[in-house]
């Protein structure tokens, strides 16, 4: 469980900064120092007993079903970053308090330095795969935001993303690589994985795996090609840079090598493949921190070298390699620090980190000066420091190579040379900026020692490399132990931590390499020329932006490609697709069923013809408009007939009265539409439409056919059987509609419902130009209402009110029906609209269509509820026979109800529709924008 | 049979009716004398099928079935309106002189 | 004899029909097409009766007075259309 | 009779079709309509081609499939609220954007 | 009797286009129709404001005959003329002015006319003071109006006086 | 028979024409309506779903006519599990329009609990036909949801919507016909059966209509071909109702889902359309990630994430194994209620951002970054699929869920679209929340109050990391009963047949 608090405390904590900030910075940072500090201890205490051998773990199941568990394990290796990252942690939070100026948010950066903090201290303490993969992200994340943290700088934000993408891409390739790895293994738990590794190195998924797992490690580590973002992330604040760049995020890349060093090292790939991407790294880096005129741009080098450095450790694949990789973790994390936060004082009180301007700072701030040559000795290598240590182990252990054969030499030969950079670079730090004649014009002069507190921490990592450097095996020894251990996962070779091992070929090379740095630095004016006249190696930076630049670039030509915002291109897209999926299964020979035809007669086949014919008509005439509503609602005609001719004399009813509502609405419509000749303007597109149409029509043709000319065996028997004796009506289409399947009618009717709701809604404040004359430019005829036809409909709306409740009654006995009804008495209503005007007719009597509406949906709904009184089902219907004097016996079903709900919608429902809509053109007009 | 008779009787009188109407609206050379024949023709040649129909399902049935008269009455209280209605348009869209002698 | 009769008013109604529709593609003004289409709903409905006789079945009899009331509504509409453009005023 | 049947259906599908491609919204609604008659058509041939024999319970003998027929039945009324809607929608689209174009080309002048 | 019955002669004629509907003169339905022949007026009343005052049903009966006869000779008139050679024809507006007063009366008579032989009424005028005719094949316009004027619109306006 | 089960049809349909008689009453009744409505739908689904997990299937026949005949409502674990995201969407997402966007119209209220109506409905039927009459009304009452507050844009991209759904409801209709003409019914359960016992002289038929089926609901689900109705407009509709439209698109899902596993099963006589959902997903999934990258404005690409998540649902169902469907069904909830989250958010920010709206270019600073940032970024992780967050884990569950030979094909496009994700919303991010000038608009700053529902939802991200285990459990459980229908068929024809 103290595994756990170890990571949670940050994580928490990370809440307490920003909480604390209104009472004042310090009061915030004492916050952020206190979580800091008491996770360190915890993670003390937590090494102690690693160190008495009973190392610390828990296991939480979280989503077990794949193997995920929050499992977590102080090892060695863990205790080790466990023990680094609060540490500096703690160090960096009490320098910040001093770096950042009165308005920056301290806040919300100690809260995310601690959440980082939490974030790093998981991927340590992590002993599941996807849960150490689910903390590094966290760590890109969180590194985002700290590396954005001055976001109102453009270089901060970009630098920010670039961090953000490529470690986020190296994440998610890792978690391909985990997820192989896993499936491999059969298990998440890295501790398991550990003991396999013979296993895994056989299996043939070992190189994809390898590969994706090292892209994981490389771009977290900077790695040679992946290494661009790091100086791009200098736009941090010092601190920040501080922390991650030196002892945290990318150090979770070679925490990672360190990690699955037992699984996946021990073959020659890994040799070739990490040794020579970590060498490529470190001679580049070096190489390239030389020429850095940057402060920061030169540390920021330094550090890819330096990771170059321990990945080409690791990637030698000895023990004692991977002892001297941990060592160097340690050591350059503490002496990376101090130069970054010396590199902050020395911005922070000179404003510019331009080696170009800052010269002879000595004078100023010796204090500091002192301090950072410390540091910058213990990078370069020099002896009694402990980069000069693990250096020299490095050069040790670039001696016993042996997989290079003949060329072993290479080997030393490029380490030599990349200590030669080291000390030159790192000369370059010290002479150029505290020595080498006087500043120029500093923007803040003349410069002196910061504040007291700001140089403590600085003064702390410069005493453990000194410590660690005269004293190795005494304060780092059992740690290195402990953690090389693990990473090994073997008993280790037996190696001494001293200073002194006599003459030996790596204190040649050391020497070589000092010797020799000096001399480069002192070459160092010639060598900046040369660099410049070097034809310029391609900027990464760039290229990646370019590559960025150039997806979105193309990625917008794509949706620009796709969208026109042309409804004529879904269309076709989506009738092409379904003529495809309708044409391909039938394009066979077996369309034809086995059924006999029924033979053609006279008056059918020329109905069909006159169909098609009107069919066609419309589209011929679509831009004759009232023409083609004409031929449309000869169509409709004709439906009706096909509906009467095969024996649907409902469906002819309905189609009947809605084609007659439909053509109203669309002459409505027509009225305001205006008239334009334009030719279509490509023939390419009239030829997609003539192409897709026809597609279209076979495909449906061919499943009528197909289908037409196939047995029916349908569940319909079963209505016909149970339609007098359960529903209680003889019009078996009827009894469905109520009965059977009354809960799609209940459905319909909504659809009705909410249409005439939303149109209501569409004609609200609708501003429309009213023709004052026709297409031909004829005035409109002068008499609103001819006398006739107001005469003739006040004598037929009683009629057809009285056929309208005839059709309802009669519905569920035969052809008829609510629906019908309703559409017939709605149609007479409209029919007084027509002849007599929306006023006149409003005057003398003004129905409420949507309460109509609400309480038809609402009749049909309860009828159907009332059956759940019973006990029975929704909508379960009954009916009985009611006898009265004279009348005799009449029969009575809960389904004329549900009907009578039916009825009152579709008559709200139209005249709501229509009647708003003739309401339009009575409208006060504003002449609207018609192009 | 004689009923059988009658009703074939109605039956042509009625199709030939329509018939004859529907050639007039063919044939005729304007809009208003086209206007004749639907409405006096097809709606007799209507009412003969309707007579007819009353007149075989009354017999069918061994009960008077008048009901299609209904439609017949609906087709005198319509049709009138219909011509007189196309005809008012055709007026209108012949233009501002009004009715003219039609040659 | 019946059948006969039924036949040929079959015939006749059919080519009413066509004829109509002819004169409704060949307009040449818009009022012909009204009236063609209003000529032809009437004689759909004589059609429709007409089928109730063969087939022997007074289920028809409602899509028939239908017809007559729907078709007088729209042709109503159409004239209306023509002469004031809007239709429901 | 079949053959018709598919033939009507193939040629009002394809007219529908044609003229729901169309750039105005006028012919896209009268495409629309004439594509939901021609659907309807084919849920109402789903249940074959029965001649003379509407279903009713009281009838003797085969009559014709009564489901497809409901399923039209209730199709038609969802055509019609469909098509009312996108008929206004259409008349909006005109108010507010001052076009009955829809095929995104024309919309600069 | 006036407030619940509005239209007595009407409800009368909805009563019988009921029965004429459901086909059957069964006592429950005579009661339904009756039913609805009264309430449907009660609500369709609003619509039909303008109510004419009918007088002398036989004179409308007798009017009724003379239509229906009319209406046959009507169509034998116009068949000769529809299969005869159309180039004969001699079709001509003519302006009947009008007597009537009442709205619907002059309904009536336009449907008369309409529907009568080779006549098709085609226009009231404004002022409803006449009745523009077209005529299919005219011979004498004089004798054709004053046919129309004594056929049909003297009983129309015994039936509607005012 | 429980007739719990009708609350969530019968509910919203009350609520709705009670709305509807209100509609004059002013807007604080019809509120309180809808909010008591979504309230009780909440609960009456939760109460269904710990029905549903127990593995019994609950049927209710409609009108009480036993299985094939009548309508049967079928109530499994897809469908709890769809019935209470829907709720728990419908809740958040209407207290975010109560605080203005129902004002723009009178009809919100009515209309909303149709929307949901429909939603359940189709959900819950276990017949064709009536999928379809539940189609409509959600389409209908999507249509005059999208129109709420009209203006040009909602209206262009509304008629396009609309048009297209036409064409799509004919074609659905289409295929219905087909398959009624073949098998003879349409209960789903029976329709399974009858297309199982098919003669080979069916096929092409039942392909036909399994592929047009396939289709139809992929246009709705917005699959590659045919998602262009989607973007425009969900970034034109009201911020509201675009997060309640981030469960349309899986009504697609849910249906191809229910059609395929149920009737055209990959191992019957109709395998086509399964197997092609899986390369049609995986090209979605691509084309929408890079139209994500290439969106200028926050809703379009939001709307365009939509479409991603579409195509990594479809992916999961398409390895049509129970790891890969449990993944998508996982998946299904959290990138509905991320995505309403974020369009809500999206709604915040426009807000505060003034004239510059959700357009990515520099704008003002806003009022509370920090907060509204926090929220952006938790968003943002959780729909690019950024670890703890839900999004995470579902795209884990679904890579882990491929085996070999389709891994290959699976995995570099999920990841892909990962990266092109977080590239995207890195990008968004930055501009939006770091990329200010000038000083914040005047005018209150949005209080916690308005955002909660926003938070609520981002936060479900959260919640469904946490409870992933249990979660899991529930939709393995689900995936199971989905690849073995027999119960499904069973507890639906178990009466009535002989």
């Amino acid at each position: 469980m103290n595994v756990l608090l170890l990571v949670l405390l940050p994580l928490l904590g990370a809440m307490l900064p920003p909480l604390t900030i209104r009472f004042g910075r310090d009061v915030c940072t004492w916050a952020a120092m206190a979580v800091t500090a008491c996770t360190l201890m915890l993670a003390a205490v937590l090494f102690i007993q690693a160190l008495e051998g009973s190392p610390a773990s828990m296991h939480l199941p979280w989503l077990h079903g794949i193997g995920l568990d929050l499992s977590l394990r102080m090892d060695g290796l863990a205790a080790l970053f466990a023990l680094l990252v609060p540490g500096i942690g703690l160090l960096v939070i009490i320098y910040a308090r001093y770096y950042l100026s009165e308005k920056d948010p301290m806040g919300r950066l100690h809260g995310l330095l601690l959440v980082f903090m939490s974030s790093m201290l998981g991927v340590a303490l992590s002993d599941n795969l996807i849960l150490m993969l689910i903390f590094w992200e966290s760590t890109s994340l969180s590194s985002f935001l700290l590396i954005g943290f001055w976001q109102h700088r453009a270089d901060a934000r970009q630098g920010a993303r670039m961090a953000l993408i490529v470690t986020g891409a190296g994440g998610l390739a890792l978690l391909a690589g985990f997820l192989l790895l896993g499936q491999m293994a059969g298990t998440f738990r890295i501790s398991e994985i550990l003991a396999q590794g013979d296993h895994i190195r056989a299996h043939s998924l070992y190189v994809p795996t390898l590969m994706l797992i090292l892209i994981g490690a490389f771009t977290k580590s900077a790695q040679f090609p992946f290494h661009f973002w790091l100086p791009k992330a200098m736009a941090a604040p010092t601190p920040i840079s501080a922390y991650l760049h030196s002892a945290t995020m990318v150090k979770a890349g070679v925490f990672l090598l360190a990690r699955l060093y037992p699984v996946l090292s021990g073959t020659d790939l890994w040799f070739f493949t990490v040794s020579g991407v970590g060498l490529t790294t470190l001679l580049m880096g070096a190489y390239a921190a030389i020429f850095q005129h940057d402060l920061k741009g030169l540390l920021a080098y330094s550090t890819i070298s330096h990771l170059g450095l321990i990945v080409l450790l690791f990637g030698l694949d000895t023990p004692l390699a991977a002892v001297a990789g941990v060592f160097h973790i340690i050591n350059h994390a503490t002496f990376k620090a101090s130069l970054f936060m010396a590199a902050g004082i020395i911005d922070h009180e000179t404003g510019t980190r331009d080696m170009r301007r800052l010269n002879g700072l000595w004078k100023y701030m010796p204090h500091t000066a002192a301090l950072a040559m410390i540091a910058a000795a213990a990078m370069a290598g020099v002896p009694l420091l402990n980069g000069f240590l693990s250096k020299e182990m490095f050069f040790a252990e670039t001696l016993h190579v042996h997989l290079l054969g003949p060329a072993w030499m290479l080997l030393p030969a490029a380490a030599t040379l990349a200590g030669i950079f080291a000390v030159a670079y790192s000369a370059r730090f010290i002479h150029d900026v505290f020595f080498n004649g006087a500043p120029r014009d500093l923007p803040r002069f003349p410069p002196h020692e910061p504040p007291r507190f700001m140089k403590i921490p600085v003064e702390i990592l410069a005493g453990a490399c000194l410590l660690v450097g005269i004293l190795p095996a005494l304060t780092v020894g059992p740690l290195l132990d402990l953690a090389a251990t693990s990473v090994t996962g073997e008993t280790l070779p037996p190696y001494s931590l001293a200073i002194w091992h006599g003459f030996n070929t790596p204190l040649l090379m050391s020497l070589v390499a000092l010797g020799g740095g000096f001399a480069v630095y002192a070459m160092r004016r010639r060598l900046f020329a040369l660099h410049e006249r070097l034809p310029l190696a391609p900027d990464a930076a760039a290229l990646f932006h370019a590559a960025e630049e150039a997806l979105i670039r193309c990625a917008r030509a794509f949706l620009h490609g796709l969208d026109n915002g042309s409804l004529q291109r879904s269309a076709a897209l989506l009738l092409g697709v379904a003529a495809l999926v309708m044409i391909l299964p039938l394009a066979g020979p077996a369309i034809s069923g086995p059924l006999p035809l029924t033979p053609i007669d006279g008056p059918s086949l020329m109905g069909a013809l006159l169909l098609i014919a009107a069919g066609l008509l419309t589209v011929l005439w679509h831009e004759h408009r009232l023409s083609a509503i004409m031929a449309l609602s000869v169509v409709g005609l004709l439906v009706a007939l096909v509906f009467v001719r095969f024996s649907a004399p409902d469906l002819a009813l309905t189609q009947l009265s809605v084609e007659v509502v439909t053509i109203m609405l669309l002459l409505l419509a027509l009225f305001f539409i205006p008239r334009r000749h334009k030719p279509r303007s490509r023939p390419s597109g009239r030829f997609r439409d003539i192409v897709l149409s026809t597609g279209i029509g076979a495909g449906c043709g061919l499943l009528a056919w197909g289908m037409l000319t196939r047995p029916l065996d349908s569940i319909s028997t079963f209505f016909m059987e149970q339609s007098i004796p359960g529903g209680g009506g003889a019009n078996v289409v009827n009894v469905i509609l109520v009965d059977f399947r009354g809960f799609d009618t209940l459905g319909e009717v909504t659809v009705l419902a909410v249409a005439a709701v939303g149109i209501f809604a569409m004609l609200d404040n609708l501003r429309l130009p009213i023709p004052a004359h026709d297409q031909d430019g004829r005035p409109w005829a002068a008499e609103p209402h001819p006398l006739i036809l107001s005469q003739t409909t006040r004598f037929l709306l009683p009629l057809a009110l009285l056929v309208s409740v005839f059709l309802f009654l009669r519905g569920h006995n035969a052809p008829g029906g609510g629906f019908i009804a309703g559409l017939v008495t709605a149609v007479a209503l409209i029919l007084q609209y027509m002849a007599n005007g929306t006023a006149w007719t409003q005057r003398q009597w003004r129905l409420p269509f949507h309460p109509l509406i609400a309480v038809g949906v609402l009749v049909a709904a309860a009828t159907g509820a009332a059956s759940l009184l019973a006990g029975h089902p929704f909508l379960t219907s009954t009916f009985g026979h009611v006898s009265l004097p004279i009348v005799g016996k009449f029969e009575l079903a809960s389904a004329m109800l549900f009907d009578l709900g039916v009825f009152l919608t579709v008559v709200g429902v139209i005249m709501l529709i229509l009647a708003n809509l003739g309401k339009l053109t009575r409208r006060k007009i504003r002449p609207a924008r018609i192009r | 049979m004689l009923s059988e008779a009658l009703i074939s009787l109605f039956l042509l009188i009625g199709g030939a009716f329509a018939l004859i109407g529907s050639i007039g609206l063919a044939r005729l050379p304007d809009l208003f004398t086209r206007l004749h024949g639907p409405t006096k023709a097809t709606t007799l040649g209507v009412g003969g099928i309707l007579i007819a129909s009353v007149l075989h399902f009354s017999g069918q049935e061994h009960a008077l079935s008048l009901h299609e008269l209904l439609i017949t009455l609906f087709l005198f209280a319509t049709a009138p309106v219909s011509a007189y209605l196309i005809a008012r348009s055709a007026l209108h869209l012949r233009g501002p002189d009004g009715p003219k002698d039609d040659s | 004899m019946l059948t006969t009769a039924i036949t040929v008013a079959f015939f006749c109604i059919a080519a009413a029909l066509t004829l109509n529709f002819w004169r409704l593609f060949a307009g040449p003004t818009l009022p012909d097409r009204i009236l063609a289409l209003d000529t032809m709903a009437i004689n759909t409905i004589a059609l429709l009766i007409l089928l109730g006789i063969h087939q022997n079945l007074t289920e028809y009899f409602e899509a028939a007075l239908l017809i007559a009331m729907m078709g007088f509504i729209g042709t109503v509409a159409l004239c209306k259309y023509l002469l004031r453009g809007d239709i429901i005023e | 009779m079949e053959a018709l049947a598919a033939l009507i259906i193939a040629v009002l599908i394809g007219c529908g079709t044609y003229l729901t491609l169309c750039a105005r919204t006028f012919s896209v609604v009268l495409g629309l309509s004439l594509m939901s008659y021609a659907v309807n058509l084919f849920l109402f041939f789903s249940g074959r081609l029965v001649t003379g024999a509407p279903p009713l319970a009281t009838n003797i003998g085969a009559t014709a499939d009564p489901l497809p027929q409901a399923l039209v039945l209730t199709a038609i009324v969802i055509g019609f609220g469909m098509t009312a809607f996108v008929v206004i929608l259409a008349l909006r689209a005109l108010g507010e954007l001052g076009t009955d174009q829809v095929d995104g080309e024309d919309e600069k002048p | 009797m006036k407030r619940w019955l509005p239209q007595p002669m009407f409800s009368l004629f909805l009563l019988l286009i009921w029965l004429l509907l459901v086909n059957s003169a069964a006592p429950g339905q005579i009661v339904l129709g009756a039913l609805l022949a009264v309430t449907i007026p009660l609500f369709t009343i609003r619509f039909w404001p303008d109510q004419p005052c009918m007088r002398r049903p036989l004179t409308l009966i007798v009017y009724l005959a003379v239509f229906f006869w009319d209406i046959v000779v009507a169509n034998l008139t116009v068949a000769r003329l529809i299969l005869g050679p159309t180039g004969r024809l001699r079709p001509a507006f003519i302006r009947l002015p009008l007597d009537l007063k009442n709205d619907f009366a002059i309904t009536l008579l336009a449907h008369t006319i309409s529907l009568t032989p080779g006549t098709v009424s085609a226009q009231v005028a404004e002022d409803r003071r006449s009745l523009l005719i077209h005529v299919l094949d005219l011979d004498d316009e004089a004798l054709l109006v004053n046919r129309i004027k004594q056929r049909y619109e003297a009983p129309l306006k015994e039936i509607f006086p005012c | 028979m429980n007739h719990l089960i009708m609350i969530p049809l019968l509910l919203p349909l009350a609520a709705g024409m009670t709305n509807l008689l209100l509609v004059r009453k002013g807007i604080g009744p019809q509120r309180l309506v809808s909010v008591l409505t979504a309230c009780g739908l909440l609960a009456a689904t939760l109460l269904l779903l710990v029905r549903a997990e127990t593995g019994h299937i609950d049927t209710y026949e409609l009108g009480n006519w036993p299985a094939p005949f009548g309508i049967i409502l079928v109530l499994d674990r897809l469908s709890a599990l769809m019935l209470v995201l829907t709720a728990f969407l419908t809740l958040p997402v209407l207290l975010h329009a109560c605080s203005g966007d129902d004002k723009l119209g009178r009809d919100f209220h009515v209309i909303f609990p149709l929307q949901i109506m429909g939603l359940n409905g189709a959900f819950l039927t276990g017949d064709l036909f009536n999928l379809f009459v539940f189609f409509e009304i959600l389409l209908i009452a999507s249509y005059c949801l999208a129109l709420h507050g009209l203006g040009p844009e909602r209206t262009r991209n509304a008629l396009r919507y609309v048009v297209l759904n036409l064409i799509g409801s004919s074609l659905f209709l289409i295929a219905l016909g087909t398959l009624y003409g073949v098998c003879g019914t349409l209960n789903m359960a029976d329709l399974a059966l009858k297309v199982a016992g098919s003669t080979p002289d069916q096929a092409p038929l039942l392909r036909a209509a399994g592929l047009l089926l396939l289709a139809v609901f992929g246009f709705k689900a917005a699959i590659l071909p045919l998602f262009l109705w989607l973007p425009g407009l969900y970034a034109a509709v009201l911020p509201s109702v675009a997060a309640l439209f981030a469960i349309m698109t899986k009504v697609g899902v849910y249906a191809i889902l229910r059609t395929q596993s149920l009737i055209f099963t990959n191992h019957g006589p109709v395998p086509e359309a399964a197997g092609l959902l899986f390369p049609v997903a995986l090209a979605t999934l691509a084309a929408g990630s890079l139209c994500v990258l290439g969106s200028r404005r926050l809703r379009v690409l939001l709307a365009w994430l939509v479409i991603v998540s579409v195509g990594t649902l479809l992916a999961g169902i398409g390895l049509w194994n129970v790891a890969g469907i449990s993944a998508s069904l996982y998946y299904l909830p959290h990138s509905t209620l991320v995505t309403a989250g974020l369009f809500l958010l999206a709604d915040h920010l426009a807000r505060q951002r003034g004239p510059a709206g959700d357009v990515l270019e520099s704008g003002p600073t806003m009022s509370r970054p920090n907060l509204l940032g926090s929220l952006f970024l938790l968003g943002a992780m959780a729909i690019a699929g950024l670890p703890p967050l839900s999004g995470f884990i579902g795209k884990l569950l679904l890579l882990n869920a491929a085996q070999a030979p389709i891994a290959a094909w699976l995995w570099p496009v999920v990841l892909g679209g990962s990266l092109i994700g977080i590239i995207a919303l890195g990008r968004c991010g930055s501009v939006l929340f770091w990329k200010t000038q000038g000083d914040p608009l005047s005018g209150p700053p949005v209080s916690w109050l308005r955002l909660a529902p926003a938070a609520t939802l981002l936060l479900t991200a959260v919640a469904l990391s946490v409870m992933a285990g249990p979660v899991t459990t529930y939709t393995d459980a689900a995936a199971e009963q989905l690849l073995a229908p027999d119960s499904y068929i069973n507890a639906v024809l178990g009466r009535g047949t002989p």
